[in-house]
Formats: C-alpha cells, structure tokens, sequence
C-alpha cells in the first residue's frame, strides 16, 4: 500500500482521543478532517488581510481580493478549467446545484421537458430538480442500477429523448462508491441536445478531476470534502453558459449599473455571487488545493482504490456483512457501506464510537436509494489519504464486538 | 469500554429488542398516531384502546435501532392498565429523567431505568423517547387536541 | 470618551502597518476585523471537533452539532429571538434577504402588489426585491428622504396602502448613517397588513438590538461585519412565517422524507439550511457574541456615538468637505461619508492609504442613493469599538495633506 | 511617502486632471465607444473621426478620478494624427507597460510614461485602463467588429 501515513502529522485532529480510545476517523465522506496548512490560512487571513474585497481603495482591500481571486485561479487549475471565469465560489455542492436549478432551470426547463437522473442521488442532487421539474410542469426520470450498485450507458440511452433538457448524476455515490461513467454519459446526452451536471461532491476530493476531460456543462463540489474549510464550495459552469444566464441571488457585488427599478449585471463570475462573499473560506480552499496537489492526485486515488479494496476483504470475511456497490475496487471510490446481520447501523455506529471509530449511519441523505436497497439505513465507512491499514483493523475489531454483542455471546 | 456499552445495551434492553412486547396493530382502537426521526429514519406507528378510562390495549409497529424498539416495547408494557393521567405522569418522569437529568422515582419509572444507560450517548437519547413522543400525540388524539403531524423527537 | 482602547490588544491585525505606517482601519462597515477569541475558536474547532452535524452517531458529530446549535441559541439572545427556531444560518445579509424574496415573496406577492423601500437602500435589499417585482409584476415605491438623509414614519404612512405586502428597510444606512424608526415603521407596515424585512447588517454589529421590540418580521444580517468570520450571516424570522414557508434551497439536511419526485420537509430552522452548513463559521459567530456581550453593546454604542461626534466635527472643520446624513451623531451609526471638493473620492483613498488609514471610496454598493445625492461616489470612515481619536486626528492629517496635494500646493 | 504620492501625482498628471485636453463630444465621429468600471462608477464616452486612415479629431466626456481622467487626457492628445496600425502599436506598448511591468519604449509611449506610478497601486490601474480599454472598442467599431457592450477594464 503506497504510505502516505507521514501526511497523518499534517492532521492535528488525529492527535485526539475519543472515549479514551485514538480517533479513528472513518467519516471522510461526510466531511474530510483538515491540515495545519489550511488552518493556518485561514487564520494568517484573519491575522494580516482581512478586508472586504472588489471594492476597496486601500492596501488590506487589494490583498484580500488578490487572495480571494487566487484562490478562484488554483481551484480552476485544479479542475482543468479553461479560466478562472467559469468558478463560481458557493457554499457547498447544495448551493451550486441549486443554482442551475434556478438560474438556469427556471429559464430552460418547460412542461413536459425531462430531467434524467440516476437511482443513486443524493438528496441535494435530487430534490433542486423535483422543485423544479413539480414548478414547470416537467418529468424527472431515473437511470436504473443493476445490482452492483452500477449503470451502463445504455441504461441511460433508453431514457434520452428530444425531450430531455439535462442529465444530471453524481461523479461517485456517496453511498455505493461506484464511480460513473460520466464522459460516456456527456457524450450520449449531448448528442441529445441535453446538458449534463455533475455532482462532483465524492469525486473532486479524491480523484483527478479535469472538466474538459469530463465534457460536462456544471460541476458542483464542496470544499470541506477536501481539507478546505466549511462554508465553501464551488459551482464551475461553461462559460458560455454562465454568460447567458441571469443571476441567482442579487445584491452588492453582482451589478454593473443599479436604477431604482432595474439594475445589470457585472461579468460572470461575480454576477453569481451576491454578497460578500466567505472570503477566509476561499482562500483555505486554495491552501487545500496546494495541499492535495502537493501530495498528487494520482497518489491518493492509488492510495484509496488500495485502502478499500483492504476493507472490502475485511469486511467480506467476517461473515454476515452485506456490503453494497461495485466488488472490484477500481471502480470505485473510498467508501464502504454494509449491514451487519441483526445490528442495526445506530447500534453499530455507538459500539464502533465507543471504540473510537467515528463512521456514519443512516440514510446518507439517499433516502431513495435505500428504498430500492430494501434496508431502512446502512453504516458507511469512507477513507482519505490519511486512514492507515491498523484504523481498518481497528474497524473490523470493533464489528466484531458489535456481532458479539448483539448476538447474545457479550465479550467481557 | 466494556462497561459502558454493557450499560447501554443491557441484558433487559436486548431482550425487549429481541422480543418486541405488543407488536402489530390492535383492533379496535381509539387513537392512532406515526413517530418519524427524519435524520435517522426510524419510524414508529402506535394504536392505543381504551377502557373505562385506562389503557386496556397497546400495539407498536417500528423501523429502527435497538434502543427504539426497546423504549417501545418496555413503554407497552408498562402503560397497560394504567389511567391516562397516570401515563402522563410517567412520561413525564420518563422524559424527565432522559432529558434533564432528573434522579428517577424508582416506582414510578420501574424496570425503564434501564434506558439511563442511553444519556451517556446524547445523539441516542431521541431514539429513547421516540415512542413516548408519539405516545404523547396519542393521547392528544384520544382528546381530539392534535393537528395530526407525525410525532418527531428531534 | 468611553475607553475601549484596551480592546484593540485583541484584534491581532491592528499591530500591522500599512505602507510603513500604522494600520488606521476605518472601514469596519465593508467588514470589521476579528478578535483572538474568533480566530482561535475556528482553530480550535477544526483542530478539536470538526465534523459534518445532525447526521452522526459518533462523538465529533456530536460534538460538532452541540457547537452549530450552541452558536445558534448564542445568537437568538443575541437579539433578543423568542427561541432559536427563528435563526436561520445563512451566507450574509444578501442571502438572507433573497431567501425572503424567493420562499415568501415568489408565494405571496402578486402582479400589482407593491413593495415599500426607502431611497436609502444598500444593493441588498433592493434588487431582490426589484427581481421579485419584474417576475411577478409588482411594483416598488420608495419612501423620499429628506436633506439630512433620514425619513418621518408619515413619509412612509402616505406610500402604505392595501396593494402593500412589504416593507424592507435598513435598520441603519451604511452611508448616511441614519438609524431608521424601525418600531414604528413595524406599526404602520402592520396596521396596514404589510410585514416588514429589516436589513440589520449595519446595526446589528453597533447597536443593542431586539427583534421583538423592533417589532419586525424578518431580520437579516452578517457575520462578518460584528467581529465574526466571513461566509456566515443569519436570517431571523418570526416562527409562524417561517413554518409556513416551503424551503428557498434543497437538498441533504432539511428533509423529512424523500420519494422519487417529492419530498416534505423538516422543521424550522433546518427547512432552510440546505447542504452541509459553515459549521465553523456558525461557531466563529458565537464566539463573536460572546466577545461582543462580554463588552457590552450599550458601551460599543456610547463609544461609536463619541468618536462619530468627534469625526464629524473634526472634518467639518476643515472647509471644503460635504458630509453627508444627519448632523447629530445621536441619530446616526458610526459611519461618516464625505466628499472633499477638487479631491476625487478614489485619490482620497488612495492617498489615505499612503497614511496606514484604510476607507473606503465608491458608491457603496447604492448607486441610487448616489445619484440622488447627485455625485458619483463617496468616500466613508467607518468606526468600530477598536478605534480611538487618534485614528480621527490621522485621518484629518491625512485627508489635509489629500487637499494640499490636489490644489497645487505641495507638501514636500 | 511623500515620493510615492509624488511619484503617483506627477504634475504632468494633476495637469490634465485639471485642464483636460479633447473634452466634449465631436460632430462629425466614425465611431463612439462607452467604458465604465462597475465598482468605481467611473465611466467615460469617447468619439472618434477617421481622415485618410488616420485619426482627425478625439472627443471625451467622462467622470472619474484624476488617474482616469488624465490617461483619458492624454491619450487623446497623443492619438490625434495617428494611423489606426499605429494606434494599436500604442495600446500595445501602453497595455504592456502597466499590466506586464513592460520596460516601455521611449519613443513610443513618451509622457504617458508618467502613468507608471500607478502601478504601485494595482487597484488604480483600471483607472488608468479604462480610456485604454474605451479606445481599443472604438477601433473595433470603426471595422463594424463590436457586439456594442460598453468596455470594461475589470
Ligand atoms: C446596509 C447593508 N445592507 C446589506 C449589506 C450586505 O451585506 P453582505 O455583503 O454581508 O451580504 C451591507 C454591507 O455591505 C450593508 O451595509
Ligand atoms: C454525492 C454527494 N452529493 C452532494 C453532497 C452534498 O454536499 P454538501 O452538503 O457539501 O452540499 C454530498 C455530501 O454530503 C454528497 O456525498
């Protein structure tokens, strides 16, 4: 396993306990835990530059915009993107996807028009297009999964029509881990006359991401999914796009000229970002994205597919455990959700926090997805470049105990 | 380690969610009323008869963690026979002692004692009363007070 | 004057200089600088607690949680909230405002409905609502302000009407420095069955402020302006309304349940906060409270009122400058715009900024308040508990030299 | 600071702030072109006449700070008489020297080499810009290239 265990030392959360055991952190998914490097961004933000941006005539003013505006150019590197004209600094993934939702879907998206989803959609990739499609008139439709947790392009061809406007589907599932094949789906939606939003929430934070490379029109992702601080995120859209669309949100810092009745917009991206902006938050974004860089995609992706691949055999040889999603590591992100016969995900994600172990259960904000799972909720353990094999020990040790527990055989 | 989890899930406790006293609908019954934890997705429906003033049938239907099926279960058990007003009095000594810490009257929260175990994992305490709230959303209905939203113990 | 000079130890960025001269930050109305407490309780969560919130079952999820709604309970006594289901977290000022524009607005205001501003509105809470007006066919008057930039409650009374469904308006303006008679706008807008949105960015951060004896129904306001970190900002709003609205943005988070195509949703405050919020923002924000009440608001708005007294007289002083809003710095908030003649605003700043001193120069993000004033920008001092007279007396120096500079005779 | 101020305010440049050359609009133009920066609020409106491929006569109306105002000043009065090739040359040469830090060509850029000081403080550089920016959109319509949008120097 390629070690990146020396990355750990960048991580002072990991330095904790939990119930009096060493943090085992295996929550990444959820949100990813940050280096010193990013903390200390923020904080040297706060300490020498703090100023408002875009506006200023003054020394704090320049600086705090030149940061914020560099950060704007290491995140459109980053993601392969043309220029920096096309990032759009949100909140979160939640933001950027809603954003298209209404600035662009309100415009584009008429009754009887389609939205062609996949049956693995997180909450935030699904309800912006139910609010949407149920307001205009339109359908949503859903790519079917076959049982690995997996779809094919075909799947998707079935449902492409002349009425499909947008084919919209997460770049990995945060739940299945599947990776999708969404330059194949660009490719197939295109041809159809529709544009394609990723949900790049899983993905941008774990593998090597290139937006040209992808074809798609709209990438949303979250910077606190990848060592950047919370309250930061990035919308990056087709210039061409972004340029025809009105704004979302209005206010200080989008205009060009303001009447008492009517006002235009400044150039793209500021027209999408009303307001003044999280600042600090772009900026640890930046150091995020030097951080990972520095360390190299390709290695922590290497690092992954080998983490999981050690946790699915894991976990596969305790017996009773369902695992879901794709078998082969390769096609699949760092992300393992499974059911233990006769615990429920609750009870295991307190026995395995007793152990220190944080993991996730429930619904993953995929309530859907569970539906079609048949399970109520599962327990979900995800991985970053700074899990260790041992923290894979320490999670199967811990489920164990759990089985033990609830089977009736208590370990004393 | 050991000994707060065998506090948690003790003996009592695992058997109620082994074996879920008074599952399944009733027929008749005088209130019927839905639990949801939205965050955890468990989910609970109970239907409550009563008789001359005292709760003469209880049945529960639930999705969920050992804890909620066990709160269930054990709150079945102990409200069968007792007046309304005695119901009230113990879900108020119940989520009392769940929720503010209050030290429990031993004869009126009985063998639920056993839940105390729960406030060490504060994110596990709305699992405990799930079935209380809805509980409570059920004797409002008995009353016709309630507005009929599922009982939640966000 | 009221000395809260000590207070300046705390703000680490008031120890640095500026072009080789001491940092004179005048322009905490763009955005205030931050405390120690603020800065280090971002670190300290990040390097302690960090996790994503409401869906853990895990110790740092827990934790994170118990900080998010610790910050929140901090902020409705803050302001004075019935309880903290009214508090709303969102991005700034501007966000909370589009979200009343489009929750409320896009349900309950209709072609010919109207809407009540005042001439002194900031970018924020104007072109939201001119974007909701447009859309819907609504129309938008504007309550006239006299010479010394404030209005009566009557100029307002003559504009109300049956058509009126709202009336937004700053709770002080972050150019004339006007404190506006919210109380009895509240009454007029009421009895004539409209509600009121207060913009509270500007008096939120200066002023002792209650909702309920504002009397208002909404309140919007930033994080970053009162000491806190940027990319947080809250948008109260009295429960009744709220729990009444559907959600502005959706996705993870603000659920009850999903289906295929339609979802309900969680209770309020949650309805509103769509995706993974700025946690660390949310505690920051707390942070700032507790800094602010442990000085006291009353005793940071004496202190403004004194140095604004001192600024006023000090520049009107020295001849050739036109200021701007009411003359009693009773009436006003602790910002001061002014114009010197033959000194364009921007070659104020920028000499300024050869001084250390930091303001501000533009239209401040109101254009048609500008135009009513009948320039085309202003420059703006703007002071916070942290500033002391000898920051006046450099910016007088500074501003004399400007005029020197500009009329021929050079100070060499 | 003094030299930094005195660098940024030559005389030459409080000169053409204060007796502006080519101001007020021009009749008979080929071509007219608007420049604003949003968050300046600065703007200005240029006209331009063409005889014989080479530029007649300028004309500007504008408001703006002393930076905007002077570059627009002079750069009127170093145009006049100029082909269009050799215009664009001078844009070249004037673009290159604020925005790349450009050693400038004496011959070339002559006294508007007095806008340098500006580049001390990169957020007046628009301001010098914008009469830049207006220009290069003016010439564009000469050649019927333009959608029409004002100019920008953002
Ligand atoms: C009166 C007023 N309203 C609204 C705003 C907008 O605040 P923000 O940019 O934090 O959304 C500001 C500050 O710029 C302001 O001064
Ligand atoms: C696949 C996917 N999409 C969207 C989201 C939403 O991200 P955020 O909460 O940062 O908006 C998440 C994370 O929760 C996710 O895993």
């Amino acid at each position: 396993m390629r070690d990146l265990r020396a990355t750990r030392q960048d991580f002072p959360i990991l330095q904790r306990t939990v119930r009096g055991r060493p943090l085992v952190y295996l929550d990444s998914a959820a949100t990813s835990q940050k280096p010193l490097a990013v903390i200390e961004a923020i904080e040297g933000y706060y300490r020498t530059s703090n100023a408002n941006i875009h506006r200023g005539i003054h020394t704090l003013g320049d600086e705090a915009t030149e940061a914020y505006e560099n950060a704007r150019a290491k995140v459109a590197r980053f993601i392969g993107a043309p220029s920096p004209r096309g990032v759009v600094f949100v909140r979160n993934t939640t933001e950027g996807i809603n954003l298209v939702a209404y600035a662009w879907g309100r415009r584009n998206v008429r009754a009887d028009d389609e939205i062609i989803l996949t049956e693995m959609e997180h909450h935030s990739n699904l309800i912006p297009w139910q609010m949407l499609a149920n307001e205009v008139g339109a359908r949503l439709r859903f790519v079917p999964l076959a049982p690995d947790g997996t779809f094919a392009p075909e799947a998707l061809e079935r449902l492409l029509s002349a009425r499909t406007r947008l084919v919209a589907l997460p770049h990995m599932s945060n739940v299945l881990g599947t990776i999708n094949p969404v330059r194949a789906v660009a490719d197939l939606a295109h041809a159809a006359g529709a544009l394609v939003v990723v949900d790049g929430a899983q993905s941008v934070p774990h593998l090597p991401v290139d937006v040209r490379e992808m074809g798609c029109d709209f990438l949303a992702f979250s910077g606190h999914k990848m060592c950047a601080p919370t309250g930061i995120g990035v919308l990056w859209g087709r210039e061409d796009l972004l340029e025809a669309m009105e704004p979302f949100m209005a206010g200080g810092g989008m205009i060009r000229e303001v009447h008492w009745d009517y006002a235009t917009w400044d150039e793209i991206p500021h027209r999408f970002e009303a307001g003044t902006p999280n600042i600090a938050g772009a900026v640890g974004l930046g150091a995020a994205v030097d951080y990972l860089e520095g360390i190299g995609m390709a290695a922590i992706r290497q690092h992954e597919v080998e983490i999981t691949a050690y946790a699915l055999e894991a976990l596969r040889h305790l017996g009773d455990v369902t695992l879901y999603g794709p078998r082969d590591a390769q096609r699949r992100g760092g992300v393992v959700s499974f059911n233990v016969a006769g615990v429920h995900p609750h009870d295991l994600g307190t026995v395995l926090d007793e152990h220190g172990v944080a993991i996730r259960a429930g619904h993953h904000c995929c309530q859907p997805l569970m539906r079609k799972l048949g399970v109520p909720a599962t327990a979900r353990a995800s991985f970053y470049l700074y899990n260790v094999p041992e923290e894979i020990e320490a999670l199967v040790a811990a489920v164990q105990h759990a089985r033990e527990l609830f089977s009736g055989v208590r370990a004393r | 380690m050991a000994s707060a989890l065998d506090d948690l899930y003790r003996e009592l406790i695992l058997d109620h969610y082994r074996r879920p006293r008074h599952r399944g609908r009733i027929e008749p019954y005088d209130a019927q009323a839905q639990g949801y934890n939205p965050l955890c997705g468990d989910d609970l429906t109970l239907w409550v008869r009563l008789e001359d003033g005292r709760v003469a049938a209880v049945g529960t239907e639930s999705n969920g963690c050992s804890i909620s099926q066990a709160s269930a279960s054990m709150m079945s058990e102990r409200i069968v026979g007792m007046t309304l007003p005695e119901v009230e009095q113990l879900i108020g000594a119940f989520k009392g002692m769940m929720l503010q810490g209050a030290e429990p009257d031993p004869d009126l929260v009985g063998d639920l004692e056993a839940l105390q175990g729960v406030k060490r994992y504060p994110v596990r305490i709305k699992c405990a009363l799930l079935a209380w709230n809805t509980l409570i959303e059920a004797i409002e209905r008995t009353r016709g007070e309630s507005g009929g939203r599922p009982a939640t113990s966000e």
